[in-house]
């Protein structure tokens, strides 16, 4: 992991290795995706509360203003409606902005631009008015935050027609969403889980552009499927290895891309293994794990030897307090008790 | 002329005796403008006092059939007439240049037309044909013309102004000399997306007009029952930017007023706000029962009416004669009956289209999604 | 110039009631004038006439309910210009709701039903008592099969009321019909079942068709997967023939031999002699059974077939068989078979005699790998040491797996039988 | 026995193997074997239940003529009457 003041620095930390990969995490993956994407195009612009002398709130964007200008780094007022809505008109317009929203709590006083505005002109004005935006925004539990900096809404998005909505789990994903967001014509929201900005790794060299289309297998197996995504990448990685441990081989999948959901992989996948387990942050009731356990009961429900498993966060707003923060969210022993139901026979 | 300097702003009115409406008993103002210096330049060109009145007319003639044609059921959904408020998107658009921006609000018809959307487009769109100006898919409140840089009728109160900051922010990080007009009513005021949005245009100082159709009423609730301070323009004001309180039923001094803001915003001064004081003659829509006014006010208003208003002093001078007006009244139902015709003999998108446009035809992944 | 019409004041407006005529017959409207005040679903509305003219006659009277289009009033000199007058259009009545019969309140009490919340097949939603039976009536049970278990069975021919489930609750899984396509012996043929336990929350309907469809999947797969081939002799029968009569005179008429139990036993102690055809293909080998358990193919007369087993078949005597036979028949025609007597053979026979059919030319039920078929018993001319006799002849047929056997070792299995006829006081 | 009750005694016991045989239709010399597709056993089992209202034993030379419900008519009433002068 990668200390505090690595994280605050401004300048690049990320360390070569003699193969030409280095050493970096997801926090600077991103800072360098906007650097890259700021050179490589004028029409890029970041606009969002404290990204410039602040450094971003979550110091992604940290040495971006001395780098290129408070033109280009906008510290916006406390006005995420407007300048959401301004970041609509100004890809209207022409440019290319990137908007960064705090956290998706705060991204519901915007929700009125996102949804009426961004994710609408297109089709209502005939598709005349294309709209091609980036909103980054924070996501997700496990920082001790409390009910109104913790949600996953992710998948409300992921409800509307006409957004691209991407969650980048890995570092590689964090350096290379950036760019094939910007360069999609239509609106993208890319959401980062707060847990994963001290990530620390590996990023091969020259990696720059992922494709932001399709689903990723993280793991290969033959006895269930794990589905997860974002944050919850990690544990049900974990989790495939106390299952390999017990000789269950989970197979694990980074969703990557929760709208258009990449069912091609996913349902490619369950009829490999026959059982799968949905690992969502966000609540089960009407949730994106729902929307998943749809698609495969309407496609694949005869290569379906168990009921689909969800591991989805309790449904009650998240608690301060750490153990019940905890027990509020999916967790790896969790993840393995839901594979063990689905694969053992007397589950 | 009031003036009232502040060191966050100025506030100007144009009217001798702003009418300051408090409930329903209101006094429509009859002031003429009063002569404001310096006289900015413009690009435009249809100012003429008769073509302003020609094209208030259209308007007046397109909405009452557009009325009918609802009650026939030819055309569905919501329809927000502006009937009564011609005299503001005339006015406001005389004063724009072709490379100008707009964005409207759901009463748009009237500024569509005046912006340049052919009745045709406009008829067809309403009729839910493919021949509409967003091809059926928007209706009366979703007029779109990207041609024209009209971003379209905005259903949501007050959900375009955010959209215009960021057409102003694109136009001045590309030092492109427009101005981004945004049109929107009363209640506008009363959300957040206007003060946000107010605070931010004031800011940066972008280059956005701030267009406010005072009529009065929020959909059925008057001014007075919503809003602690009255006088919109003053509290446009308080946000460090040019305002101006017009009488929105003298269409000249619209046009005269958008003229010096839009000036003003082009030479980098930045955004102005102008408080267009009106009134609509019809109910807020057509299932609008019309309850929460008196009979009396309405009628008191239309003595205000900006079409006479404006053709009176065009007759007894001379400018125009009865015959002219006869002449225009016909030619403009024969376009109306035109784009009627056209409309209904307008094709239907086919259903197989429904998901085009959800994304862009050219996203290199396919789609839509 | 034009009738006044019943305006439609928002998409969702069907109807509205006319509340009120602010102008009267003889009076003069312009276009824009508010001449009657119409109720909607949403409030009382003042309306407007397009049109200038004089008003001929109000057509509807305050308080009635007319669809929105409907005309309203004739402006003078427009009458014949336009189409229906009210007195052609629908008037709609207010709708009361109906309340249900105190019989089906009764029901709907008892069975916790909410009324209120439920709408019936009735005109206007009115509940009758069918609907209540119909929200009354039970789920039927179903078997607890995993998706891809029921898929697997179904392509393999597995009976999935003979495997037992290990999933939760006794769900079958897919491993559970796997273990029971591997093991044979274990199975029950997937014909037969429809006398089985899992069948027995059906009716006679879905039994035929359950049954239609097992045996045509089993069929099929016999036919995708097996490569027969076929070999038949006749035989003559006159020794069995006479040794039975001769047996029959001693025994009660209830208890005589006929044919077809030296035929079965025939079959049986053959294929003890030649163990090549008696056992199951299974994972691309050939497994011998250690017993010959005899499948009797029974076609019904109600269409359908069953499959009971004799089973060590060949260890019987006569009588026995004939008991069996016997016995086996009955109940297997009364749908009284038990799962015991439907496990899977390890070769069996049909025998179609009795229809009059001359031979039979099989098709093998997986995992088997022969069949043998009996066609009738009829006296022929058949030469016999040089003179022409009449002889009581069968014709006796093998459809065997050419993956386990070749025709030699059929055609062994066939000059078995026909020995064993021969030599009828050995059994 | 006369040739209606021999006639009725056959059709009760047809009955008991085949619940919804019916005789009025039937030709007097149609194939009673094949028109209630009767296998052998089936026979066998009605020339048991014959034998036993009968009240004397059939045996298996007779039984094979015993085809149609006028060769079954013919043999009861000849039987039984030989039977009778026997007793």
């Amino acid at each position: 992991m990668v200390t505090k003041t690595a994280a605050q620095s401004a300048t690049p930390t990320t360390t070569p290795t003699a193969d030409g990969a280095r050493q970096t995490t997801y926090r600077e993956a991103l800072r360098e995706a906007h650097r890259d994407a700021l050179k490589r195009d004028p029409r890029v612009f970041l606009m969002g509360e404290d990204v410039g002398r602040y450094g971003g709130s979550f110091a992604v964007s940290l040495g971006l203003l001395e780098e290129f200008g408070p033109e280009r780094i906008r510290d916006a007022p406390l006005s995420e409606s407007a300048f959401t809505g301004a970041g609509i008109g100004a890809a209207l317009g022409g440019m290319r902005p990137i908007v960064e929203i705090m956290t998706v709590n705060f991204s519901l006083l915007a929700l009125d631009q996102i949804l009426n505005n961004a994710a609408t002109l297109l089709h209502m004005s005939g598709g005349q008015l294309a709209v091609p935006l980036v909103v980054r925004m924070t996501t997700g539990a496990g920082r001790q935050l409390a009910a109104q900096h913790s949600h996953s809404l992710e998948g409300w998005y992921a409800h509307i027609p006409g957004l691209r909505v991407l969650a980048p789990a890995t570092i590689e994903d964090a350096r290379g969403m950036l760019w094939p967001a910007l360069e999609d014509p239509d609106p993208v929201l890319i959401f980062e889980h707060g847990s994963l900005y001290n990530l620390a790794g590996t990023l091969p060299d020259g990696a720059a552009e992922v494709d932001i289309s399709r689903a990723a297998i993280r793991r290969v197996g033959s006895d269930v499927t794990v589905i997860a995504y974002s944050g919850g990448l990690g544990k049900a990685l974990a989790a495939a290895d106390l299952l390999a441990a017990e000789g269950i081989q989970a197979e694990v999948i980074d969703l990557r891309v929760l709208r258009p959901l990449d069912d091609d992989t996913i349902l490619g996948s369950v009829r490999r293994t026959h059982q799968v387990v949905i690992v969502d942050e966000g609540w089960r009731s009407g949730g994106l794990s729902a929307e998943i356990a749809a698609r495969i009961a309407e496609q694949a429900f005869y290569d379906l030897d168990a009921p689909i498993e969800r591991v989805c966060g309790a449904e009650v707003p998240i608690p301060y307090a750490k153990h019940m923060e905890e027990a509020a969210l999916p967790q790896p022993a969790d993840i393995v008790a839901a594979a063990r139901r689905a694969v053992a026979p007397n589950g | 002329m009031t003036a009232i300097d502040k060191s966050h702003g100025t506030r100007h009115s144009v009217a001798s005796q702003p009418p300051r409406r408090r409930a329903s008993a209101t006094e429509p103002s009859a002031t003429t403008p009063t002569t404001l210096a310096p006289k900015p330049q413009t690009m435009t060109t249809a100012t003429e006092p008769a073509d302003l009145l020609r094209q208030m007319m259209r308007i007046r003639r397109f909405e009452e059939k557009c009325a009918e044609l609802y009650s026939d059921t030819k055309i569905r959904g919501f329809l927000h007439l502006c009937i009564g408020e011609e005299a503001t998107a005339v006015g406001v658009m005389s004063a724009l240049a072709p490379s100008d921006a707009v964005i409207s609000t759901y009463r748009e018809h009237g500024h569509a037309l005046a912006r340049g959307l052919s009745m045709d487009s406009i008829m067809a769109e309403m009729f839910g044909k493919v021949t509409g100006c967003s091809r059926g898919r928007g209706g009366s409140m979703h007029l779109f013309d990207a041609e024209r840089r009209f971003y379209g009728g905005n259903g949501i109160v007050a959900g375009g102004l955010p959209v215009a900051l960021g057409l102003a922010l694109a136009d001045r990080m590309n030092a492109r000399p427009n101005v981004t007009a945004c049109l929107f009513g009363d209640g506008a005021m009363a959300e957040g997306e206007f003060h946000e949005s107010a605070n931010l245009a004031a800011l940066w100082k972008l280059p956005v007009l701030f267009c406010c159709e005072n009529n009065g009423y929020a959909m059925g609730t008057a001014l007075a029952r919503t809003h602690a301070e009255t006088d919109l323009a003053a509290r446009a004001a308080s946000y460090g930017m040019v305002s101006w309180a017009v009488d929105g039923m003298d269409v000249e001094a619209v046009a005269e007023a958008t003229r010096r803001a839009v000036a003003q915003i082009r030479g980098g001064g930045g955004p102005c706000f102008l408080e267009l004081r009106t009134y609509r003659f019809r109910a807020h829509s057509m299932y609008d029962p019309d309850r929460y006014r008196d009979k009396s006010e309405i009628e008191q208003w239309k003595r205000a009416d900006p079409i006479p208003a404006l053709s009176g002093p065009l007759l007894s001078s001379g400018t125009l004669t009865e015959a002219d007006l006869r002449r225009w009244s016909a030619e403009i139902d024969a376009e109306i009956e035109a784009a009627i015709t056209a409309a209904d003999q307008g094709e239907l998108e086919p259903v197989a289209d429904l998901t085009r446009f959800v994304t862009s035809e050219a996203n290199p992944t396919g789609g839509p999604w | 110039m034009g009738d006044f019409r019943m305006p439609s004041l928002g998409a969702d407006m069907e109807e509205g009631t006319l509340l009120e005529w602010l102008v009267k017959p003889g009076d003069t409207v312009h276009r824009g004038d508010i001449v009657a005040v119409v109720d909607t679903a949403k409030s009382a509305v003042e309306v407007e006439c397009f049109d200038d003219g004089v008003i001929d006659a109000l057509l509807v009277d305050p308080g009635q309910v007319v669809p929105v289009g409907a005309v309203l009033a004739r402006l003078e000199g427009s009458a014949a210009a336009t189409g229906p007058t009210s007195a052609g259009l629908p008037v709609v009545s207010p709708v009361t709701p109906i309340a249900p019969s105190p019989l089906v309140r009764h029901r709907a009490h008892e069975l916790g039903i909410d009324l209120a919340a439920v709408r019936g097949t009735g005109a206007d939603g009115v509940l009758h008592r069918r609907d209540i039976e119909e929200l009354a009536r039970p789920a039927p049970t179903r078997p607890r099969v995993s998706p891809l278990a029921r898929r697997l069975a179904e392509a393999n021919g597995i009976n999935l009321g003979t495997v037992s489930g290990t999933g939760a609750g006794g769900a079958i899984r897919a491993d559970d019909v796997r273990k029971a396509m591997a093991a044979p012996a274990m199975a029950a043929p997937a014909i037969g079942q429809a006398t089985g336990p899992t069948m027995s929350g059906l009716d006679a309907d879905q039994r035929a068709t359950a049954m239609r469809n097992s045996i045509a999947a089993l069929m099929s797969r016999s036919k995708r997967e097996i490569p027969h081939y076929y070999l038949s002799t006749t035989v003559d029968l006159q020794r069995t023939s006479d040794w039975m009569r001769e047996r029959n005179r001693e025994l009660p008429v209830g208890e005589r031999l006929v044919p077809s139990a030296a035929l079965l036993l025939a079959a049986a102690r053959a294929a003890r002699e030649v163990p090549e055809l008696n056992g199951h293909w299974v994972d691309g080998a050939f497994r011998p059974a250690a017993d010959v358990d005899l499948g009797l193919i029974l076609s019904l007369r109600s269409g359908g077939l069953l499959v009971p087993v004799l089973a060590a078949a060949d260890t019987l005597d006569i009588s026995q068989v004939m008991a069996l036979m016997r016995d086996l028949t009955r109940r297997a025609r009364a749908g009284r078979l038990r799962g015991s007597e439907l496990s899977q053979p390890s070769i069996s026979v049909s025998n179609l005699g009795d229809q009059g059919v001359e031979s039979v030319i099989g098709v093998i039920y997986p995992p088997q790998v022969a069949l043998i078929g009996f066609g009738a018993v009829i006296p022929r001319p058949w030469a016999v040491d040089g003179l022409l006799g009449i002889r009581p002849l069968v014709t006796v047929t093998l459809a065997a797996d050419h993956r386990a056997t070749d025709a030699a070792i059929g055609a062994r299995l066939l000059k078995t039988i026909d020995r064993i006829l021969q030599t009828p006081e050995e059994t | 026995m006369t040739p209606d009750q021999a006639r009725a005694m056959l059709e009760t016991t047809l009955r008991e193997i085949v619940p919804d045989a019916d005789l009025s239709t039937l030709a007097p010399g149609a194939d009673l074997r094949s028109t209630f597709e009767l296998d052998s056993l089936d026979f066998v089992e009605l020339v048991d239940k014959l034998s036993t209202r009968a009240g004397f034993r059939i045996e298996e030379d007779d039984a094979d003529g015993l085809r149609s419900v006028e060769a079954v008519t013919a043999f009861l009433v000849t039987r039984s009457a030989h039977v009778g002068q026997q007793a």
